[in-house]
């Protein structure tokens, strides 16, 4: 059985290669750039580059999360900006116009989330249809839902509450809350999807839905529920938004949809199957934030900048590659030795 | 189920009858109540439409390929900027013909990279395509860094011209026929079925991958070219909207995103419903938020629909499966079934 | 079991589509009711209704008149559009015009078949405006050829047969310099005392008004202050979060910046600079949010398009419906714009145009909304229609004189800007402002 | 002179070793067996000779001169022809296009449907398999109709080197196949029959190669070694392939723990009628596509059970679903058919796969506790004679014995009283089985009631306290104690017994 011991030795690696280099890598990376952001600019890496990194790094980790469930049972969630556009207006009107109470417009914006996410769910586990077009469809319905209820009235600005804990204004020990917050996203991101029950329904779910249903899993229910999570996830970001940004607007999600998926992706994360860890993916998010906000002080023109934002993507994908240990291994073994 | 109901029932759960079937509803509800309004229906309206449809066709047709063969393509809108601002900016006074080829030529070069980081470089197709799509939109605003330049004009009169749409559309419908019947087609839907199995039989999988990456980033450049043609003139930001259409043209048209099953000519139909949709909203009169939540609903109406109807033919298919004698007696009888 | 509440899953999508479909339709003809009401018998002299210079083109004893905006639940849009609106629908206008009002999706394709639809419904004229200065032009020429007036406002098209009603060139009030970008890049100059670094904010990338706002900044910069530095640029996409989430990210990268060219969306750039209490210069456009911070004492300069525009355009185009459209009305109108700062803001009374004042009193109108509704060629305007699109009753529209349009043409010099072509008698060269222009051959 | 000199075969996927300096020689008119347990290498051998996997080092001579290495058309242009274990056939194509995949006919760049078809057509006559319409979709096709299909692909080339990779996993007739390997054999092919099936070699082969862990441990001459011995060198330890000893017979009044009466799914299951009492182990034989698989799977609640009556110790249930069977009385818990699709959650690690029914039970407040799952699944593993070390690997990396002994560990874990178990020994080798065999008679022995199902009928035999024929989706045939015969049931199950008869007229 020589073999299969050797076998064993290289899965252990490798899944540590997964739990621990990849996002220690990923990590490293991300302060890496900030370093060498000195040839852009003469202040970074500064204190405050850091805080920034952690804070557009927390409103990408908590749309990621719901985006990163999904992706590993094979679908897409497009819908994010619609339901983010339509948790913020919904909080944002419900307290400027209606007077409602804050606590109540908060759940309101998350259950109208939740919801939005289980008919997701329902379309695609119960009637089987395509993901990416459910959640992108839907995704234009919760739009034009959102218009609907900011419509006709002067544009709704956010709770104050939401502003101070969101916006950066609001600061705990010197440090801006959502940068401390991204630790706490981190934390129960990892807890649930690495450590819960339901996590690992996920990953049962990801790795064979056939497997999952003979094995006796509620297969419809964990598909919904990982929908209603996602949508959950982004109406989450809605509120966080809102406050971050002072007022509700359909433009809120646009800008985080392709930065959540990319950052799956990065992360290591393959579409459909069990593997992807949450620990990568909200490094990825820190080192994607971190080239952006490098990239965007280079003297270069626009165009040129998403050229080389791009190919920094697929560098990151190249480096991270999962398979690339075993790679370097392999050469190792067939010298004659 | 050889009786007409049977053949009914074939067509509707069939991805493409069905797209078909949901493209006539939405055109008479479009023209009836269009020849109710104000002017009539004139040939020129349609006509319109039709080239306003050809970029989109062409594009998701590339999109449909791609998935069919198991893997996945959001390079297309990126392909489609660059070549409406390349043309613009540079190739605005060259012969046309040229023009289609050389385009063609372009959007093939991004598909064979895009193949061979997907397939060397072993990277997850939606990645690769993710970041290429950056790359090239940002490529886009390079070149042509406000709106402006011209086409060559025998391209934007010659889609215009009366029956041009049409005939492309059948030149379309007759090429899917011919290629899903060719070598690379069976392999294609045979790569995107099992992989391994065809690899097994000796046959170049890696090789068929790359063309077909190839030849859907050649149909973007069309694509490119035909939009050029409709908008005769360049903008970086033109082509934005097909990442997303392209892939609900494909889905309307009842291709699975499961790879091994689809059809191009169900896409060419999804794609025509796409942009029927608009149509039907205005003479409705849906404006303001209601536009928005109306298109969603008919998408989601669209594919849903489709997936529930495969979803009662599997289960029936299961039901019906037949009996078979390994030994030698009499023969096995069940549907035959072609490709899409 | 299973199978039958799929098919009831079916049919509620069905029937709630088709239900919002009606629904739409029914919004829109109580706008029609709006103004048949107040629709009274169309006698004139040549017969067509009003006495205006054509007859409707579907018949019918009103000229149906399209007024469209982006779906994009943008502040700006809205009133431009209900500006448009209301002018339609105060009288007299109101007795001769069906307005009907679209929202396009913000994709060519999707205006380009808007467009053809309002052509082949019997539009007399169309005022909306333009997602791409070019890429619209095969279809606004086409119904232009049908015969139906096309009037742009904002952004313009290079298509000649259509009419540009924008500020993009125009001359601020009580100033010599054309420009918006030129006139902010300078005010921001003179606030940071002629020196120091800044960033700068694009709108959308790849679009003719921000690269005519950036070029002529740049133009200024050479002119007024060559030793200053652009630390950093970014793509705001005119979109105040956008703007908000770019600039939190330079001043991470260059806390020491002094100035920020912030253009559309500037809320978003000042908002990020107290999360990060740095007080500095802000050029910005016309958000009420902006004024305020103006009125308490920020130092900035706000200078914007006029959502006034969308209500000019409407003028203009039932002015080409009255006069004919060889009666001489200029295809190229510059609306001028104003120039605030904190020395020069002013509290209007709500709803009202009292000469000089440039932002609301607090609560009235939302942060995004532009406090700039007001402008020397629509003294009709009113918060009211700004917000609703319907004016408040007792609103009376004032027409434009042909002589009064033509004193608002656009000067030859800068018409290459928005037409990529000069007038005969010019050719192309250089504008003292940098730009590419006409010079008088 | 040998027709194919292989030497020094050098094959690592990372740093385990799937051939280790392996070298072989096999002269023209020789049939070779090649035996040893799974992850010995002889597939990789296979894949290697076939073109499919270049080896890192190493040689092939065919007729002397060197066979270009990892490019199938140069095996293939060499004459070397496989048929795969895992059937290199298309789904979504047709039995004539797979037939002709490799050089499809065209018309004008057009494969043209007739010609295809008819040039298929006569090629399956050639090889005496009428059975098979050339238009169907091989993915309709029952899996003994692929395999054959497979093998007819494979012996049409009249390749000069022919390898046979477990052709008889899933082919009833064996005959057929021999007929036609011994007539290669005479043209003088050389041939290589890879099987874990000793009788077959004792049968077919003259001569046979040992495998293990990459390495050729030995040659041996099939007629005068006795399968322990043969075995025992395949394993590197000596074992006796014997069955668990049968427990004293079923006492009659023991609880009946599942009982169905006119069963039917779809048109599959026609009515079938058994059942399984406490401790007994029943097995079900039959040619492949009988509807067996539609009454294990219809009976987990995985197929939907269009009429008829399941009793679960003795109360009628509907089982709509396999989460509904887990709950159902005692429980019934299936072991599927396809362990790679349905059986193993291949990315995840063999713990993981087996504390799944445990998963409840295991957490607090939703969240798992680590240390008793693996404590847990390291008991379950060990009952299904599971080594320990796997259980942190991902079982994707397993060998196919210990990916079914964690999916059995998983089953007994659900603590089900009534067991599927859908041929559970389906391609695993000769250790592997073994444990296997005891696993099932030990949770007999502990009270459950198991359902068996498997292509080997001497594995019926040998295990099965009861055994049910299934011909045509109905049970045509039960047989006990001695009664239980390869023969007997090998007559029934093609049909012959007068009862298949009834059942043809029934279906006609």
């Amino acid at each position: 059985m020589s073999d299969q011991s050797v076998i064993e030795a290289q899965q252990r690696r490798s899944s540590r290669m997964q739990t621990i280099y990849r996002p220690l890598i990923l990590a490293a990376l991300a302060l890496f750039v900030l370093v060498a952001g000195r040839l852009v600019s003469e202040s970074l890496p500064s204190w405050i580059a850091v805080q920034t990194v952690l804070s557009l790094g927390m409103f990408l980790a908590v749309i990621a999360f719901g985006q990163g469930l999904v992706m590993l049972t094979g679908g897409l969630d497009l819908s994010v900006p619609g339901v983010i556009a339509l948790s913020a207006s919904t909080v944002a009107v419900w307290v400027s116009f209606m007077d409602g109470s804050l606590f109540v417009g908060v759940l309101l914006a998350l259950g109208v989330s939740l919801l939005f996410g289980i008919v997701n769910g329902v379309l695609v586990s119960v009637l089987k249809a395509p993901a990416f077009i459910v959640t992108l469809a839907m995704g234009a319905v919760l739009e034009g839902f959102s218009l609907f209820i900011t419509y006709g009235r002067k544009s709704p600005e956010s709770p104050e509450l939401l502003v101070t804990l969101f916006s950066g204004s609001g600061k705990l020990f010197g440090i801006g809350i959502p940068a401390l917050l991204f630790f706490v996203v981190g934390i129960i991101g990892f807890i649930i999807q690495a450590r819960s029950r339901f996590g690992r329904n996920v990953y049962l779910l990801g790795s064979s839905l056939e497997a999952s249903r003979i094995a006796g899993q509620p297969v419809n229910f964990i598909q919904i529920s990982i929908y209603a999570v996602s949508g959950f996830g982004s109406g989450l970001a809605g509120l966080m938004l809102v406050g971050f940004s002072g007022n509700a607007q359909l433009s809120l999600g646009t800008e985080w949809l392709m930065p959540s998926i990319a950052a799956v992706l990065v992360g290591g994360t393959i579409i459909g199957s069990g593997r992807g860890f949450w620990q990568s993916t909200i490094t990825a998010g820190l080192m994607l934030t971190a080239i952006t906000i490098v990239i965007q002080s280079t003297g270069v023109s626009s165009g040129w900048k998403s050229v080389l934002y791009g190919v920094v993507v697929l560098v990151a994908l190249l480096s991270t590659r999962s398979d690339i240990g075993r790679r370097r291994r392999k050469k190792i073994s067939q010298d004659p030795l | 189920m050889n009786t007409k109901f049977g053949r009914i029932r074939q067509i509707v759960t069939d991805g493409t009858g069905r797209a078909v079937i949901f493209w006539l509803i939405l055109m008479t509800i479009w023209l009836s109540l269009q020849s109710t309004q104000g002017m009539g229906v004139d040939a020129r309206l349609i006509q319109s439409y039709l080239v306003l449809a050809l970029p989109l066709i062409v594009a998701s047709i590339g999109v449909t390929l791609v998935i069919i063969m198991g893997q996945f393509d959001l390079s297309a809108a990126g392909v489609i900027a660059v070549v409406n601002v390349t043309i613009a900016s540079t190739l605005g006074s060259w012969n046309p013909l040229l023009v289609v080829v050389l385009m063609m030529a372009l959007g093939g070069f991004i598909g064979l990279v895009n193949g061979l980081f997907v397939i060397l470089g072993k990277l997850p197709a939606i990645a690769v395509t993710l970041a290429t799509l950056i790359i090239l939109q940002g490529l886009a605003i390079v070149i042509l860094p406000q709106p402006s330049g011209k086409v060559p004009p025998f391209l934007v009169d010659g889609v215009r011209a009366p029956f041009v749409a049409v005939g492309i559309i059948v030149v379309i419908i007759i090429a899917w026929m011919l290629f899903k019947r060719s070598r690379s087609g069976l392999y294609m839907f045979a790569i995107g079925a099992d992989p391994e199995a065809l690899h097994l039989s000796g046959l170049p999988v890696k090789k068929i991958q790359l063309k077909i990456f190839v030849i859907a980033g050649a149909l973007y450049g069309l694509a490119g070219v035909l939009m050029s043609a409709s908008l005769t003139s360049g903008d970086a930001n033109a082509a934005d909207s097909f990442l997303l259409t392209t892939f609900a043209a494909t889905a309307i048209g009842g291709t699975a995103f499961v790879g091994g099953r689809g059809s191009a000519v169900g896409t060419l139909f999804g794609a025509l419903t796409l942009l029927a949709i608009p149509k039907v909203l205005f003479v409705f009169g849906v404006s303001d938020w209601t536009q928005k939540v109306a298109f969603g609903l008919l998408v989601l109406l669209a594919v849903v629909a489709g997936a529930f109807s495969s979803l009662r033919k599997n289960r029936e298919s299961m039901l019906l499966a037949p009996y078979s004698t390994p030994t030698e007696g009499e023969p096995i009888t069940a549907t035959k079934g072609g490709n899409a | 079991m299973k199978r039958n509440w799929k098919v009831a899953a079916l049919a509620v999508i069905a029937a709630s589509s088709l239900a919002l479909s009606a629904c739409g339709g029914s919004s829109d003809t109580a706008d029609a009711g709006a103004d048949s009401s107040a629709a009274t018998e169309a006698g004139a002299d040549n017969g067509n209704p009003c006495g205006w210079a054509d007859a409707p083109r579907a018949g019918g004893d009103k000229y149906v008149v399209y007024m469209s905006s982006l779906n994009i639940g943008n502040a700006w849009q809205e009133e431009a559009v209900n500006l448009g609106s209301a002018e339609a629908l105060m009288p007299p206008y109101s007795d001769c015009v069906e307005l009907r009002t679209e929202r396009t999706e913000p994709d060519p394709a999707s205006q380009i078949s808007q467009i053809q639809s309002m052509t082949a419904a019997g539009a007399d004229a169309i005022v909306t405006f333009a997602l791409s200065p070019t890429a619209i032009n095969a279809t606004f020429k086409e119904a232009c050829d049908a015969g139906v007036t096309v009037v742009i406002y904002d952004a313009t098209v290079t298509e000649p047969c259509a009419y540009n009603v924008s500020y993009i060139t125009a001359k601020p009030v009580g100033s010599d310099i054309p420009f918006m970008g030129y006139n902010a890049m300078a005010a921001l100059i003179d606030m940071m005392g002629g020196a120091g670094d800044i960033f700068v904010a694009h709108g959308v990338a790849g679009t003719s008004v921000d690269n005519v706002h950036y070029l002529s900044a740049l133009a200024a910069i050479d002119q007024l202050a060559p030793d200053m530095n652009i630390l950093t640029e970014w793509d705001g996409n005119w979109d105040s979060a956008q703007q908000q989430k770019e600039t939190t990210k330079a001043l991470a990268s260059n806390p020491n910046v002094v100035g920020i060219f912030c253009g559309y969306g500037e809320s978003g750039c000042v908002k990020a600079l107290k999360a990060a209490n740095k007080e500095i210069p802000v050029t910005g456009e016309t958000s009420q949010y902006f004024r305020e911070q103006l009125l308490a004492g920020w130092p900035g300069v706000s200078i914007g398009s006029p959502p006034a525009q969308g209500g000019i355009a409407m003028k203009l185009a039932l002015g080409v419906l009255e006069y004919g459209p060889d009666a001489g009305i200029p295809h190229d109108i510059e609306v001028p714009f104003k120039v605030v700062t904190k020395d020069t803001v002013m509290v209007c009374e709500e709803d009202t145009y009292t000469e000089g004042c440039n932002v609301f009193p607090a609560g009235v109108v939302g942060d995004e909304n532009t406090a700039d509704i007001f402008n020397p060629l629509l003294p009709e305007a009113s918060l009211t229609s700004a917000k609703t699109g319907v004016p408040p009753a007792g609103l009376v529209a004032v027409p434009f004189t042909v002589d009064e349009m033509k004193s608002f043409e656009q000067d030859p010099s800068r018409r290459y800007i928005t037409r990529e072509a000069c007038p005969e008698g010019w050719t192309q060269g250089k504008l003292p402002e940098g730009l590419d222009g006409c010079v008088q051959s | 002179m040998n027709v194919l000199e292989v030497s020094g075969l050098e094959k690592y996927y990372g740093d385990s070793v799937a051939l280790d300096n392996a070298g072989i020689s096999v002269g023209a008119g020789e049939i070779r067996a090649i035996v040893g347990e799974n992850g010995a290498g002889k597939s990789t051998m296979v894949k290697v000779l076939s073109g499919i996997v270049t080896p890192d080092s190493g040689e092939v001579k065919i007729d002397g001169s060197v066979l270009e290495l990892g490019v199938p058309k140069a095996s293939r242009s060499a004459g070397v022809f496989t048929a795969f274990q895992e059937l290199s056939l298309i789904p979504n194509l047709s039995v004539a296009e797979n037939l002709l995949i490799a050089e499809l006919p065209t018309r004008a760049g057009v494969v043209s449907r007739r010609a295809v078809q008819g040039k298929a057509a006569k090629i399956l006559r050639e090889w005496g398999v009428r059975d098979l319409d050339p238009g169907l979709m091989v993915g309709q096709l029952p899996l003994s109709a692929k395999q054959r299909l497979e093998l007819v692909r494979t012996l049409s080339q009249n390749p000069k080197i022919l390898i046979l990779d477990e052709p008889t996993a899933a082919l009833p007739d064996t005959d057929w196949l021999f007929r036609h390997v011994r007539a290669a054999r005479d043209n003088g092919a050389c041939v290589l029959y890879i099987s874990h099936k000793l009788a077959e070699i004792g049968q077919l082969c003259e001569s046979g190669t040992i495998m293990r862990n990459g390495k050729i441990v030995g040659d041996f001459s099939p007629t005068n070694f006795s399968h322990d011995e043969i075995i025992s060198a395949m394993i590197g330890r000596s074992i006796s392939m014997a069955f668990p000893p049968r427990v004293a017979p079923i006492p009659a009044d023991a609880p009946v723990l599942l009982k169905t009466t006119d069963l039917t799914v779809g048109n599959r299951v026609r009515g079938v009628t058994l059942q399984v009492r406490e401790g007994e182990i029943v097995g079900v034989a039959g040619l492949e596509g009988q509807g067996q698989r539609e009454l294990f799977y219809g009976l987990a609640g995985a197929s939907p059970v269009t009429g008829g009556i399941i009793e679960v110790a003795g109360t009628a249930t509907k089982i709509s679903n396999p989460r509904k069977a887990l709950k159902a009385g005692p429980g019934i818990a299936l072991v599927p058919e396809e362990r790679k699709r349905e059986g193993i959650f291949a990315d995840l690690t063999s713990v993981t796969n087996i504390s799944v029914p445990a998963l409840k039970k295991l957490s607090v407040a939703g969240i798992i506790r680590r240390g008793p799952e693996r404590k847990l699944a390291m008991e379950a593993g060990r009952d299904a004679h599971m080594p320990e070390e796997y259980l942190g690997r991902d079982v994707g990396r397993l060998s196919g014995g210990n990916q079914q002994k964690s999916v059995l560990a998983r089953t007994n874990l659900t603590g089900a009283k009534i067991l599927l178990m859908f041929d559970p020994t389906r391609g695993i080798d000769p250790s592997a089985k073994l444990e296997v065999y005891s696993t099932l008679r030990t949770s007999a022995a502990n009270g459950a009631a198991v359902l068996f199902y498997s292509t080997e009928i001497p594995e019926l035999v040998g295990l099965c306290d009861r055994v049910i024929v299934m011909y045509q989706g109905v049970a045509v045939a039960e047989f006990e104690g001695e009664q239980i015969t390869e023969d007997a049931i090998m007559q029934t199950a093609v049909g012959n017994a007068s009862s298949a008869t009834a059942a043809q007229g029934e279906k006609a």
